[in-house]
């Protein structure tokens, strides 16, 4: 045991003399970098949960080109379709000017100085990554456009329950897609979510035009 | 204080290449903040001289953009001589920096 | 004013002169030697008595202005606008953002070996035409563009 | 079947008609860029980064001049484009920032909690210390290639913890780095986003910053970038020059190696 002893730490001197110093293993970057991020925020207890990793984020946090396995894609999907909630109401379409409204809106909830952003709402942030109304200039591309998307889906309530659903929990579609699952993490309400399913497929919306 | 300007003149044939960079806040007058309105602060004329001779007399808004940027050419200049630019601000500040033209790239 | 300028220089004689006086101090460069800030124009909120203000009773418009800015300006604090004019004897420059709440936004005069060419940045609050005025040989020249502002940021 | 990450962008794409800007606003959006960068507001904070150098500052009254940037005391020259590298003297990977705010603090016995809660300044401000220091520090590696190498063993502990950081989702909008940053081509609305885990992306990262941020009309630093960025991701207040940060710096400066350094950089 001793001499065992003895013969590591002989290596681990030969080691660092050697300059063989090389790339942690998975297990120890993991434990030195979940501790890094613990260390490196200030936050309110009740903020704990935003660095939290919840168990599908855990699985979607693959490193460089790792691919998901069945059994983690299933597993996300099946944590996904768990989470849907509806709103009270049952009504999946909401008001399509409100939907107009919070898609354009990229704020609430960001804390700056330990202060949390004071909103009357969450914006629903569509604008950022998505083509929206035909011609608008100022949007992003991160995520597919939705110029015409109920124009080419039509409003039936399967479309309007599969948007809800897509908008509510997007990896019960797409596991670990880029896209936030707004419902599910609280970001938006479900009665929010239904403004952004009329905003999508109501033939009056600007995304329809 | 007024601090130093960045001043390039470069020479292109004969004519000088010179662009101008400027430190001012130019406060629009409007901004707000918690301790109240800022006061208007900008530069109001810009004065450029090739060899002592006025080649652009600039005057500006305080619509020009903070820490402000000036290009212009000026026909007919030599290696070394002298570009002065000086400007003046609405409360009086001023500045003068002065740079020899130098061989363009 | 103008006037005044150039017989100041003429007295004081050689340029090292009025270099030497400059750096020594004795010379209030800016105010002895820059024309008149254009109060009335830069007070106005419409091209029209802008116009009046630079003494442009009427424009033509010219391709023989060319005014570089973006399509769309990413951020409004910070337009860069660059106006070249190929009409013979230039003699001023002046950039207009038409929607501001104060429009002129800068004028040029050009003298001995200045080039009909300007270029500065300007804060726009909106989309707006962007017009260049030139005066050459004492008539007034005139040229758009269109500049779209994005609001920057993701608020 | 394995599934990739982020298939459903793909698919989505296909079952929408995609409209995407058109080319001509790409290269529209390309000249006001140019005409910003070539002459940048930023190069009026090197000479203040300069004097505050050479400055003898704070209770200990002392230049940073005996500040080792990792090439030895006072040499500044290339010295930028190897952070973040291991310290012997602090047993730790520092990077440009941290290594100032070290060097503040011993050197010129700033406090450094102090040093740390102004160093991102606000906007239209003059900046801060730090933020003129770095930019004067970095622009003595102005055309130098950016040079991180990996040799001592918390060197390859930072790198590996930054990648894993890079792509550690948490939070309301389960984002992290790889959401924006992960494809080539992307936009958050109008804003370009890098796409870092290419060469060509990491590259653009080591060897902008600091660079003049037009909406801020400040000289903004890589720290800065890294908070506004967790800001948007609804994560909690970024501590000033921590592990973290230095990971990912260490990560993205080492994947940006061979990039030829030009600061103050332009960012709209």
């Amino acid at each position: 045991m001793n001499i065992n002893k003895t013969k590591w730490m002989i290596f681990g001197v030969a080691v660092i003399v050697a300059g063989c110093a090389t790339y942690p293993d998975q297990a120890t970057t993991k434990l030195m970098a979940e501790k890094m991020v613990y260390d490196a925020f200030t936050f309110a207890p009740e903020h704990k949960k935003r660095l939290d990793q919840d168990r599908s984020q855990q699985i979607c946090s693959k490193i460089g080109d790792a691919k998901l396995t069945n059994e983690e894609a299933a597993e996300v999907v099946k944590l996904a379709r768990a989470s849907i909630k509806y709103p009270a109401s049952g009504n999946l379409v909401g008001n399509w000017k409100e939907g107009d409204k919070l898609a354009h809106n990229g704020a609430g909830d960001r804390i700056r100085n330990g202060k949390v952003e004071k909103r009357k709402e969450n914006g629903a942030l569509c604008q950022n990554c998505h083509a929206l109304a035909p011609g608008e200039i100022n949007v992003g591309n991160v995520g597919p456009s939705l110029t015409g998307y109920g124009k080419q889906r039509g409003n039936s309530e399967a479309i309007a329950k599969y948007t809800y659903e897509k908008i509510y929990n997007a990896w019960v579609v797409f596991p670990c897609s880029n896209m936030p699952r707004l419902g599910a993490t609280g970001h938006l309400t479900p009665e929010q979510i239904t403004h952004m399913v009329a905003f999508l497929i109501d033939p009056q919306s600007p995304i329809n035009k | 204080m007024a601090e130093p300007m960045k001043i390039r003149a470069t020479l292109q044939g004969d004519t000088a290449d010179v662009r101008i960079l400027m430190r001012h806040p130019m406060e629009t007058g409007t901004r707000k903040t918690s301790s109240g309105v800022v006061p208007l602060h900008f530069i109001q004329s810009v004065v450029v001289q090739h060899n002592g001779k006025t080649v652009l007399d600039v005057q500006w808004s305080q619509a020009i953009s903070r820490d402000p940027f000036l290009g212009l050419r000026v026909k007919g200049a030599k290696l070394g001589d002298k570009i002065s630019v000086t400007w003046t601000d609405n409360k009086g500040d001023k500045r003068t920096d002065e740079v020899s033209v130098a061989a363009g790239s | 004013m103008r006037q005044l300028r150039r017989q100041f220089l003429k007295l004081t004689g050689s340029a090292s002169v009025l270099t030497a006086a400059v750096s020594a101090g004795l010379l209030k460069s800016g105010n002895a030697l820059a024309s008149t800030w254009n109060k009335a124009g830069f007070e106005s909120k419409s091209v029209v008595d802008i116009q009046k203000s630079l003494g442009a009773t009427s424009m033509t418009d010219s391709k023989n202005i060319t005014i570089t800015a973006p399509d769309i300006a990413e951020n409004g604090a910070i337009v860069p606008v660059a106006v070249t004019s190929k009409i013979p004897n230039t003699q001023s420059i002046t950039i207009i953002a038409e929607k501001n709440p104060f429009p002129l936004a800068a004028s040029f005069e050009i003298s001995g070996g200045g080039e009909g060419y300007v270029s500065t940045r300007v804060k726009m609050g909106q989309t707006s035409n962007v017009r260049a005025i030139v005066k050459a040989d004492g008539k007034f020249y005139t040229a758009v563009k269109e500049v779209k502002v994005t609001v920057g940021g993701c608020g | 079947m394995e599934i990739m990450r982020g298939a459903g962008f793909t698919a989505g794409v296909m079952l929408l008609v995609t409209l995407s800007l058109p080319a001509a606003a790409q290269n529209d959006l390309s000249v006001g860029r140019k005409m910003l960068v070539e002459d940048n507001p930023g190069e009026l904070w090197i000479d203040q980064g300069k004097d505050l150098y050479y400055q003898k500052r704070g209770p200990k009254k002392a230049s940073l001049e005996q500040c080792d940037f990792g090439m030895g005391p006072g040499k500044l020259e290339g010295a930028a484009a190897r952070l973040p590298r291991y310290f012997a003297d602090t047993d730790r990977v520092e990077d440009l920032e941290s290594r100032l705010l070290t060097c503040m603090s011993t050197l010129q016995g700033f406090d450094k909690n102090e040093v740390a809660k102004k160093a991102i300044s606000s906007p239209r401000s003059r900046g801060s210390d730090i933020e003129a220091l770095a930019l004067f520090i970095t622009s003595k590696s102005n055309g130098m290639k950016v040079n991180v190498t990996l040799s001592h063993q918390k060197e390859y502990d930072a790198y590996k913890a930054g990648e894993y950081l890079f792509y550690r989702r948490s939070g309301q909008t389960d984002f992290s780095c790889d959401q924006c940053h992960g494809e080539a081509n992307k936009r958050i609305r109008l804003q370009d986003l890098l796409h870092m885990t290419s060469a060509a992306g990491a590259q653009e990262v080591a060897s902008t910053w600091p660079a003049y941020r037009g909406a801020h009309y400040v000289v903004r630093t890589m720290q800065w970038r890294l908070n506004d960025c967790v800001w948007q991701m609804r994560l909690p207040d970024l501590k000033y020059g921590t592990d973290y940060s230095i990971a990912l710096t260490t990560f993205l400066n080492r994947r940006g190696n061979d990039a030829v350094i030009q600061v103050p950089g332009f960012k709209r």
